[in-house]
């Protein structure tokens, strides 16, 4: 059988407009990768954020992260602070992955 | 007042006003109506780059003027200070806090590129030529507001944060300002068409000149659907800052008059300066403030410049201006 | 006959048809060729608000004839009341079932908006002039089919459910009837047409006139894709709905022209109408039947008139319907 | 460390057709907010539903929830009714969030 | 109670070069059905893989599969061998559904 | 080599280069200005649509002359044996293993549509004719190259597979070859414009004659964005490899320059087979060979034609081609 190995999945719905903060982060923290959904809508706190945009000012992203329990720790430490004053928010689950290397 | 009556009636039923009401009516009825969103940003482009061009190659054709350097000197003087003049209103007239008002300014120190292009529109209908590189002016003005508005803010900063003031000027806000989008395509385009002039123009005719007002009329439709969707938020920006999204672009276009009068142009420049000082921004501006000042609230100052201000201008503001300039003009 | 021939071959050698052709043929072979989906809601919206607005301009150009009461009443009379007739043959001749059934008739009553455009241009091409406010009638048309169908699905719904039965209009219907984009489009845009007149199609010629026929070749392209891509859904459908979707628009059209001839339309006009009346929609009644009449299968509907009726309609039924015309109005 | 809080996730997969009553649904029982990815393809027990669309009959949408037990509860329940005669799957899984304020 | 029934959820981000085939594959080992994100950036071992394409070769695909623990089996250990030479992740993870016939 | 400068300047204060040159500016510095995707993607159809109909339409005014088979026997010729040539000296002067030469080798017998269409641009300024049936080279040419480029990539395969070796040629191969959008939409088009003449010209005309300049431009300005952007993959290239960029598309247009005189063509139909024989693919043949050969690396052979040769051919390379073309010509 194939081998799995434990990680964590984080994902962050933001507004555009903070996810290349958030991104920059996640890289600089040492994530192998990261995969971006580029335009969903949705409601929360702030209000319907829809697709109707001009600008970004609108726009949510939906921005998603696998990496090992330490590293996932990190980022979800330095999220906190940058999504101050933003639309966002942060969801972690357990998940397994094949090819360890690319996490 | 009898033709500025007139004026007024004859915009409203060019088919570019009446699209825009079309779309108004429509997004705020929630029809199904809806332009794919590529599509908006398409057209969008394509309005800059056939103003920006048409500019260039006029500004080839009739020489930089003595009048040239005073209104590039003007531009960068309305955008930079008009913010202190809106902010000062704001924060006397209305409850916004500072870093709210501060964003608001910044809006309406900018200029709506669209807003411009109706206002060519309307001149082009009735005839009445300009000064080419007035277009330069529309560039130019779309970003110097921005410093101002950041600068406001600052003031209430120092105070709430326990980090050291980051710098007013990040990596990220300079590339929104310098290189946005709509600053290069406009500024390019001119550029481009300044340097190719007749030649150029008889190459890009066909698909920029042509068809432009039928395209300025779908694009009006959808920021009409835009801006009846958004109808609803007035609810959140309160009517003093309502009130000032209407009076805001009467004294803008005042000082934008006087001003252009001053520097000495023709009547048709006098009409577009008052409309650029009047306008306020809704996609430059916006996202430079989000990333630069989230505090401030976005559904305050989308909506003021959106769904008050900009229809304000499309549908009265304009003809007023023109009236206007055509009475100091004559004086 | 031999004229017919000689109408139905050229029709098929206009760069339409054979744009529509090619895409049928990339669609089946599966090329990857594919207009991106937004483009292709942009060039619909475009041919709606381009054939609104020159409808609008021809009826302010010849006024408000006696005819065109009678003509928006027919067009109320056919959308209404041609689902009868297509959900009696279809309980008779195929298996459907009371929703299916019912679902399948809205979408005859109502009709296609390129079918309309198709003959429009066909008409053109051979200098055949028509009423400019037919486009009215195909405005009206689009949604009184969809009240009909969901009438007939009452008879069966009430036996199945439990819950009290939910009321026929829903609000989310509503919307979808009289707001939908393509009725606000056309209807807003035929205003428009109206009101700014010959003066308003100087503005928008160059965009929605001259460009017209190439749009909507390339947007005829996109829909044989679409087909070519939908064809294989025919054995979903099964053989006798197959034939439903070739004799139901040879009956309607046969009602078209004579009731057309009757209220004294044109030969243009009467082509048209019988042209109404024999397509079928496959964009607004879909989405009101999966809102309204879930139990229908979209999979049976959609590939009836999208890849059956319509591609009948536009090579072989336009000239025909043109013929038969020719013929009536020489009666 | 952060405080992380325990909350359910809601994946709904469903033809776009459906998608407003749903999540009317989703804001009467209670939800804070949601996520919508507007535009997924699929295969399922109805066929293929693909991108290729004039209306939205054959197109589907990815509706996201994040919600505390109880109210994910109510969600499911209240799901079975309104996907009668539609497209659509649900999928619930176990997740972590930040910032509890927003659910 | 609505009955709840677990199943395993594998997440696929892989460049659309490949998903035709990966997505045969699922149809082949006998799922009944996934779910496609069309168009996801993001960036991993082989790099940025962004939106600005002329063709496919740099985009990315997000595919969903839900499926019962055997099949899901099969799939995870097919995936192996489809991926070689191409960019792509492989996440899995515990989740539940209504509605079983659909899986 | 006093004509060559001034046509390499005039060349380049052309607007469809300058929107390149803006373009590559504003990709390069970061700016946010981007063309929606499926904006690009459509200005690439409707470009394709365009020359492949006008093709068409100017091979059916000047009918099958002697030199047309000729012709298309060359295109073949040339899409087969060219990537021989470019993996013999990739394999010579670069460090690129089997597959990553067998890949770039491809790319090279393969042509850049916009390159092309450039070029026509180019002759068209200038007001030199050239054959209509050209853009059938054009067609012809697109695929051949791949089926050598994976032969060539056979030789090492054998060694690493441990599995039957897989056919060469799979089934989604022959999709991504045969049935490609681009072969289809050509060649589609092409056939639409050979079938209806003057006649559907005359209707095609006001959409895809009068705005393709401008049209060209805005998609060069797009083009130019993603070369900007793709600057920095220079390093992942490495020099040998760029330098091949270079000198490639200039023993490709001497050997098209050679066989175009050879087989008797027009002044224009030389230039123009020069372009072809220079440019590389860097649409379709991508494509196909991440489907067939996955090993090979994209971050080489994407960069290499798209911000190497595509920028030189464009810029230096047609004016060049052009002076040569003239001085064989007249020999
Ligand atoms: N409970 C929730 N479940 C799923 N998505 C949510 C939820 N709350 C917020 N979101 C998403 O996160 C974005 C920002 O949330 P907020 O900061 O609460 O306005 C919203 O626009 C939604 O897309
Ligand atoms: N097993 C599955 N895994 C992932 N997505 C699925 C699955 N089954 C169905 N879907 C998605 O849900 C939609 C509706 O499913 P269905 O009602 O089974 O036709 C499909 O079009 C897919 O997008
Ligand atoms: N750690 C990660 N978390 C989330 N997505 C990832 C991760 N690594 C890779 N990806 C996604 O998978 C794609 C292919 O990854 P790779 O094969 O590592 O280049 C990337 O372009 C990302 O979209
Ligand atoms: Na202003
Ligand atoms: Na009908
Ligand atoms: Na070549």
């Amino acid at each position: 059988m194939t081998q799995l190995y434990r990680k964590k999945k984080i994902e962050i719905v933001v507004e555009a407009a903070r996810a290349r903060a958030i991104i920059e982060m996640i890289e600089a923290v040492g994530a192998k990768g990261y995969t971006i959904v580029p335009d969903v809508s949705g409601r929360g706190n702030r209000g319907v954020r829809d697709e109707a945009h001009l600008s970004d000012v609108f726009r949510n992203m939906l921005i998603i992260v696998i990496a090992a329990e330490e590293i996932a720790n990190r980022i979800i430490e330095q999220l906190q602070p940058l999504l101050k004053d933003y639309a966002g928010i942060v969801v972690i689950s357990d998940v397994e992955v094949i090819r360890d290397e690319h996490f | 007042m009898d033709t500025l009556l007139q004026l007024a009636l004859a915009n409203l039923v060019s088919p570019m006003v009446l699209f825009f009401v079309l779309g108004v009516a429509a997004g705020w009825l929630k029809s199904d109506l809806a332009i794919p969103e590529p599509i908006s940003k398409g057209l969008a482009l394509y309005l800059m780059l056939a103003i920006g061009f048409k500019g260039g190659v006029e500004l080839e054709a009739n020489g930089l003027g003595g009048t040239v350097v005073a209104a590039m000197a003007l531009a960068l003087a309305l955008s930079f200070s008009m913010p202190l003049l809106a902010y000062a209103l704001l924060r006397a007239a209305t409850r916004l806090d500072v870093p709210n008002a501060a964003a608001v300014a910044a809006h309406y120190g900018s200029v709506s590129v669209v807003t411009f292009v109706a206002a060519t529109g309307f001149l082009g209908y009735r005839a009445v030529p300009y000064e080419g590189y007035l277009v330069a002016m529309l560039a130019l003005m779309e970003t110097p507001a921005i410093v101002t508005g950041l600068l406001l803010a600052r003031r209430s900063k120092t105070a709430g944060t326990t980090k050291p003031q980051a710098p007013l000027f990040s990596k990220e806000l300079a590339r929104e300002v310098f290189l946005s989008g709509s600053v290069v395509l406009l500024g390019g385009s001119l550029a481009i068409g300044w340097i190719t002039g007749a030649k150029g123009m008889a190459v890009m005719a066909p698909g920029i000149v042509d068809p432009f007002k039928a395209v300025l009329a779908v694009f009006l439709l959808d920021m009409g659907l835009l801006v009846g969707r958004r109808l609803q938020d007035f609810r959140t920006v309160g009517w003093p800052v309502v009130a000032f999204g209407l009076y805001m672009p009467l004294i803008g276009a005042t000082i934008g008059l006087v001003a252009a009068h001053a520097i000495g142009l023709s009547l048709g420049g006098i009409t577009l300066v008052a409309v650029l000082a009047a306008s306020a921004s809704y996609i430059v501006v916006p996202a430079a403030m989000r990333v630069s000042l989230p505090q401030a609230n976005p559904a305050i100052y989308v909506p003021l410049s959106l769904a008050i201000t900009f229809p304000f201008n499309l549908i009265a503001g304009i003809p007023l201006y023109h009236a206007a300039a055509k009475w100091i003009a004559s004086m």
